[in-house]
């Protein structure tokens, strides 16, 4: 038997709020055995402030781009993978949903093993920012190389 | 001649733009462009080695820059 | 700051459908950055043979308190973990959930370890039993201890 | 006397019962159970070590088993 074809089903950047039900369906498959879906959400604090909101702000066509070379490049290590990948620009509320993953596979160490790769290399490449809104009504672009929230 | 190159979140708000159009002849090197920049109002807010992308791929400071290319400045990453 | 408190929400061995948008739904919190799900489902395929579907069946008390053991546990272990767990019983179709577990926190690691531990200790401790059905028409309970698919 | 004991899934099939009736008086062991089940008809189809659960808790072959309890013979587990 041979090992079964790695498949990139989906990567996009969007505006709208993310479907998971959707994404969870675009991953499915007769030979899926365990799926990991990863979700970044909004929280209402960060480093002690109190959060009313994030602004998402991508390099969009390098954004895709990369996540696409993010999500082969998983299906590459990981044979038998199917990746569904979006992550979301604009203004989100407390609770919305940044970004989605789902990985699925036969087994389930690799399902959760693709969604963890996607995500830190996507942390770590992938051109996108985000500006914080304080209930102070201030705002600041979030600068991980100086913070560690 | 310049060279356009985009700008994004921060430092769109650094140089108050979110392109600039930075005077220097192509082909040169990634490091004069951002050398130059640095010069420019606004660019005493970019870190010590800010990110740089040509043709939406990264790239080191020593790659050449031609006629033609997408050009991007890109600030500490904070996607997810 | 003091830490969050850690929170079982919901363990439950289910005879229907598991809603999955449900689940993710009770685990949600303001504090909430990072969401894990782990999904279990029904794959055509075992050991190179055809499947038509599985039967689950369960030591109903004794799975409900071992799961929520596990929940409590690993709540125990990572400080702010949100946990949300279902395991259906009974005869699914390929591509239906068998398991779902929620796991959600302030920050992804801890809601990735969260996930992942809890089907670990699943998978090891909790009196749950599956049969599969061939295409070619018999059955066969699962013995992990004797192959490793 | 008799001690109830439950049967799942393959021990169920195996025993072709969900629930025995084994000739033994409380208190014993766990150990003397398994030994007494494993001479039944179908006890043959029993792996070396059977897994235990009195009072819906694992238990070691050495642990006492008391008038009362709820006593289930567990095959090899297979959740998820």
């Amino acid at each position: 038997m041979t090992a079964p074809r790695s498949d990139v089903l989906h990567v996009a950047i969007v505006n709208a709020p993310i479907d998971v039900g959707a994404l969870l369906s675009r991953a499915q498959a007769p030979g899926v055995g365990a799926v990991s879906l990863f979700l970044g959400t909004v929280r209402d604090l960060n480093d002690g402030r109190p959060v009313s909101g994030m602004e998402y702000e991508a390099y969009e066509s390098m954004a895709e781009s990369e996540l696409r070379a993010i999500a082969e490049e998983t299906c590459g290590r990981i044979a038998g993978l199917r990746l569904v990948v979006e992550h979301r620009v604009g203004t989100l509320d407390i609770g919305e949903a940044s970004v989605a993953i789902v990985a699925a596979h036969a087994h389930r160490t690799q399902a959760m093993d693709g969604a963890r790769d996607v995500i830190e290399a996507l942390k770590r490449r992938v051109p996108i920012w985000k500006r914080e809104h304080y209930l102070s009504g201030d705002c600041e672009w979030i600068d991980p190389t100086k913070v560690q929230a | 001649m310049s060279i356009p190159v985009l700008l994004f979140a921060s430092y769109a708000d650094a140089f108050g733009a979110r392109r600039l159009d930075v005077p220097l002849d192509a082909p040169c090197q990634v490091a004069d462009l951002v050398r130059v920049i640095r010069s420019m109002p606004g660019g005493d807010r970019l870190p010590a080695a800010p990110l740089v992308a040509v043709n939406r791929t990264w790239v080191r400071e020593d790659v050449a820059v031609q006629v033609g290319d997408e050009i991007a400045l890109i600030p500490p990453v904070a996607g997810g």
